[in-house]
């Protein structure tokens, strides 16, 4: 499809840009340029849910990651460094080399194999008697996963205010 | 029942957090009781001699998730509750000083509960999931005491382990594409079936990078030293005791062994990265004297050790990787609680600064003596007996160089704890540690208890018992997963 | 309906909030309420309605958005999210087996009513539960970075915004 | 195939971000770029020519046969969730470490040594 290849290639100049930029907030708002790519994306391939949770979850890292770059902070390391950068671009190569590779033996794009999924498809709805088969997958098939995310958003949520809290021993001289 | 492991540390997690800033008793009791009855039930399961299965929300293997405990899994199932009980006792004193206690320990029941779902789920997507949790409970329990160091080795532990499971998830993606379904035994049945050379290779490389990074093999082990060296001691002594093992080789050695498939190039391989992370390990530890960096780096030559076993492929070898895995849980552990014990009465880690503390603190002393010898392979203690296994089993399949190596590593650990023991605790008693006192009893309770398993567990390798612990996890990895 | 403060963003900002936050409000219910029958989610309703929050926080300042929330109920309600969806498993023990959908008969295809709102057994009250945790759960991240401030450390960091 | 491996450069842009850059923002922007990639290879792969949405609008013409694949679009769910919480974990862990050592410089944040 021609509009996703187009759509990828925004989203890697995006990123390139992001990673390239000596500016942070410039950076930071280039990376929500390829998440926005992203929803769109998901939007073109038939999957709202996902384009609607990735576009509210861009929302929600912009703002925090603005928060952070916030504090204004000049350091910006322009150097060149020839020996590290040519290491990690030849890995790169080796990479892309191995995985284009594999790639050439997984289904081609726009014919998945399907087995598993099938069967839900079939039988989901009269199953579940949900429409949404995200849904149902999500929350009656796979609900131990479920179970796994909820705990995620608590472990998150929990860790942000024990990280954040400013009073750390219980008597003051005792450190 | 195996849904228990489960339910019952997540339960007591939210319990916690609702209950816990009210009295600090609830977070202390459900921290050390939780633990305590799945100790006891993980090791009524392991005499138990079965395969339990059990599928969540009622839906048979392709369609959802199931638990399946078979002898692999059940092993390690009870080593890491017992560990765990061991830490959350001696957390209850440890982590008086500290706000913030009842976040601690739902934090430390969640790190259990994910541990505890990642060895007994049946799905490759979930064990996946569950690493992260586990993952992201302890970038957090690492940084627990807001030190600068802690922060900056928390970061760069919480950056590699992630793009380590990033590769892991790429890898995922690939299996799924080709496979079709994330079952564990429906993947390993439609590779045998339809093999592929080219894109399994890849797999397993983005596999071993991955759970690599999580289990700290050497090329790949940058975070380890930071993160087990400034977190909190209980903390480090799970990190190293279960953690890298429950979420890094067990998930390694599951996939790898009863996923893919082992082959002679594979297990090349992870000899060869266990033989680097062996020598590298022992040699960086060489030069340490900061007492829990220094143990973090032995962590790093003990999974050598472990690698070098299982990835031998006979039966003895195997044998000797999991005895040694269970041993090495349990000294290194016990070491961690030393150190921690060491750095709560005089506030160092500094081996230059200590001397002489067995005299002032007993029970310390003599539990890190025998854990030093435990590790450095003295006969009578457990350490002696999983080496003595691994070496034997170099020999009888032939690689005499690998078994040398195993006898050199062994001798320079050696060497590296009789310096500890030397400068900590004996030598001369410095002027500035005259009024030390003995830590408080309950951490001294966890010492002892895991100081008499170090002792007694040369006895897990007699037959009567042996058919019980071990050779339904080796039976497991040369004959793979029956659900 | 919210009284001016002192500080916050100017007034073009908070008279457009006013209004807005209310739609967004609305929008995440539907999403949760409605999250096993059309696309969307209890996930991205639960960020949607923490969204609708953090606007007011930045629109007014955190001392109006205290007023309405306190920072203990976004606690309690992290927690009661997080185990009422626990307990919805456990409930599922007694019918067969854990997380199962205890409102199913065997033998009867589609749990109540296809396409209508009460239908499909737990899963409504599974969205509720996460979305109660994923609100205030990301709440509470935001809050935590909004009223941490950096400082306390050296006096030439300890740079305010 | 294009999409694959545009995927994949993508990938490697965040890998090549992470091992190069030194400010923590950065490396936590890498990480981002990184999690976007391994979502969109996955959507890629489940994707039909010319499917549907995976959503039933009646009972009377149930079509499962040209819906695209519903297990990847759960496990992108499942995974978008975990992105957001390390990013946010590593977001307070980089504020906090700019208020002990006053800056984002991953070579002045080198306290531990060895």
């Amino acid at each position: 499809m021609i509009q996703i290849q187009v759509l990828l290639v925004f989203m890697i100049i995006a990123a390139a840009i992001a990673i390239g930029t000596s500016d942070l907030l410039g950076a930071v708002v280039s990376i929500g340029a390829v998440g926005l790519g992203l929803a769109i994306v998901f939007l073109l391939l038939q999957s709202p849910d996902l384009a609607i949770l990735q576009l509210v979850v861009e929302i929600l890292s912009l703002v925090i990651l603005i928060r952070a770059v916030g504090i204004k902070d000049t350091v910006n390391v322009r150097e060149r460094r020839f020996i590290a950068t040519s290491i990690s671009v030849i890995l790169m190569g080796l990479f892309l080399v191995f995985a284009s590779l594999a790639i050439l033996e997984i289904p081609k794009f726009g014919n998945p194999a399907m087995k598993l999924s099938f069967l839900y498809l079939k039988d989901g709805f009269r199953q579940t008697g949900v429409p949404n088969i995200v849904s149902a997958i999500m929350l009656d098939y796979r609900s131990f996963d479920m179970l796994a995310q909820i705990v995620i958003a608590f472990t998150a949520a929990i860790g942000v205010v024990v990280i954040a809290r400013k009073k750390i021993y219980v008597n003051k001289d005792k450190k | 029942m195996l849904t228990l492991f489960i339910i019952l540390p997540l339960c007591g997690a939210f319990i916690i957090f609702l209950a816990g800033k009210y009295s600090k008793h609830i977070s202390y009791f459900m921290g050390w009781f939780i633990p305590a009855i799945l100790s006891i039930l993980s090791i009524k399961l392991l005499l138990a001699k079965e395969v339990f299965t059990y599928n969540i929300g009622g839906w048979a293997p392709p369609l959802g998730i199931t638990l399946v405990g078979d002898g692999l899994s059940l092993l390690f199932l009870a080593v890491v509750n017992v560990v765990v009980l061991m830490a959350a006792i001696y957390s209850i004193p440890y982590i008086e000083k500290y706000t913030s206690k009842w976040i601690y320990f739902a934090l430390f029941l969640v790190m259990h509960a994910s541990m505890n779902a990642a060895l007994l789920t049946g799905d490759i997507f979930n064990l996946f999931v569950w690493i992260e949790i586990g993952g992201i409970a302890s970038y957090i329990l690492v940084s627990y005491v807001v030190e600068p160091e802690q922060l900056e080795a928390s970061f760069k532990y919480a950056v590699l382990s992630s793009v380590g499971l990033l590769m892991v998830l790429l890898g995922i993606g690939l299996l799924y594409a080709y496979a079709s379904t994330l079952n564990m035994a429906d993947i390993a049945r439609v590779l045998s079936a339809k093999p592929n050379p080219k894109l399994i290779n890849f797999i397993v490389v983005l596999f071993i990078v991955g759970f690599g990074t999580k289990a700290a093999i050497v090329p790949f082990h940058a975070w380890l030293p930071d993160a087990h060296s400034s977190a909190p001691s209980p903390i480090s002594a799970l990190l190293s005791g279960v953690l890298i093992k429950s979420l890094g080789v067990y998930a390694l050695i599951r996939v790898l062994f009863n996923v893919i498939g082992m082959n002679a190039q594979l297990k090349e391989v992870i000899i060869v990265l266990g033989c680097i992370s062996m020598v590298v390990g022992v040699l960086l530890a060489f030069y340490q004297w900061d007492f829990k960096r220094l143990l973090a780096y032995h962590s790093i030559s003990q999974i050598g050790y472990i690698l070098l076993g299982i990835g031998l492929g006979t039966p003895l070898g195997i044998l000797g990787g999991l005895f040694h895995l269970v041993n090495h849980s349990v000294f290194k552990s016990l070491l961690f609680l030393n150190a921690g014990a060491v750095e709560y009465s005089t506030g160092t880690r500094d081996l230059k600064q200590l001397g002489g503390l067995s005299g002032k603190m007993p029970i310390t002393g003599s539990t890190s003596l025998i854990a030093s010898m435990s590790i450095a392979g003295i006969p009578p203690f457990n350490g002696f007996w999983s080496k003595f296994i691994i070496i034997f089993a170099c020999i009888q399949a032939g690689k005499f160089w690998l078994g040398f190596i195993a006898v050199v590593v062994s001798l320079l650990t050696l060497s590296s704890f009789l310096k500890v023991q030397k400068y900590a605790f004996f030598g001369e008693l410095k002027e500035q540690w005259k009024e030390l006192k003995e830590v408080p009893w309950l951490m001294c309770l966890s010492m002892i208890i895991l100081s008499l398993m170090c002792i007694g567990f040369g006895l897990l390798l007699v037959p009567a018992i042996r058919s019980f612990v071990f050779d339904p996890a080796v039976s497991v990895l040369l004959n793979g997963i029956k659900i | 309906m919210i009284k001016k403060p002192a500080q916050g963003m100017t007034l073009i900002v908070k008279t457009i909030t006013r209004y807005t936050v209310v739609l967004i409000l609305m929008f995440g219910m539907y999403f949760i309420m409605n999250g096993h029958l059309v696309h969307g989610g209890c996930f991205a309703g639960g960020i949607i309605v923490a969204l609708s929050i953090i606007h007011i926080m930045l629109a007014f300042g955190k001392d109006v958005a205290f007023k309405r929330i306190t920072e203990r109920a976004i606690k309690l309600c992290i927690g009661l999210g997080a185990f009422s969806f626990l307990l919805l498993g456990i409930i599922g023990f007694t019918k067969g087996a854990f997380l199962y959908n205890f409102f199913r008969k065997p033998g009867v295809d589609y749990i109540g009513q296809p396409f209508s709102l009460f239908s499909s057994g737990i899963m409504p009250l599974m969205n509720l539960a996460i979305s109660l945790t994923v609100a205030s759960g990301f709440c509470a991240i935001f809050l935590a970075l909004i009223v941490y401030k950096p400082g306390g450390g050296d006096k030439n960091t300890g740079r305010k915004l | 195939m294009t999409e694959y491996f545009l995927c994949l450069v993508l990938f490697c842009l965040g890998l090549y971000a992470i091992l190069i850059k030194r400010n923590l923002i950065k490396i936590i922007i890498g990480l981002a770029i990184m999690e976007y990639a391994v979502n969109l290879f996955f959507i890629l792969i489940g994707y039909k020519n010319s499917g549907t949405v995976p959503i039933f609008s009646s009972l009377k013409e149930p079509r499962p046969e040209i819906m695209v694949d519903p297990v990847v679009q759960t496990i992108i769910l499942t995974n978008v969730v975990i992105g957001l919480a390390i990013t946010f974990v590593l977001v307070l862990i980089a504020m906090r470490i700019y208020e002990k050592y006053g800056t984002y410089d991953i070579r002045k944040v080198n306290r531990l040594k060895g």
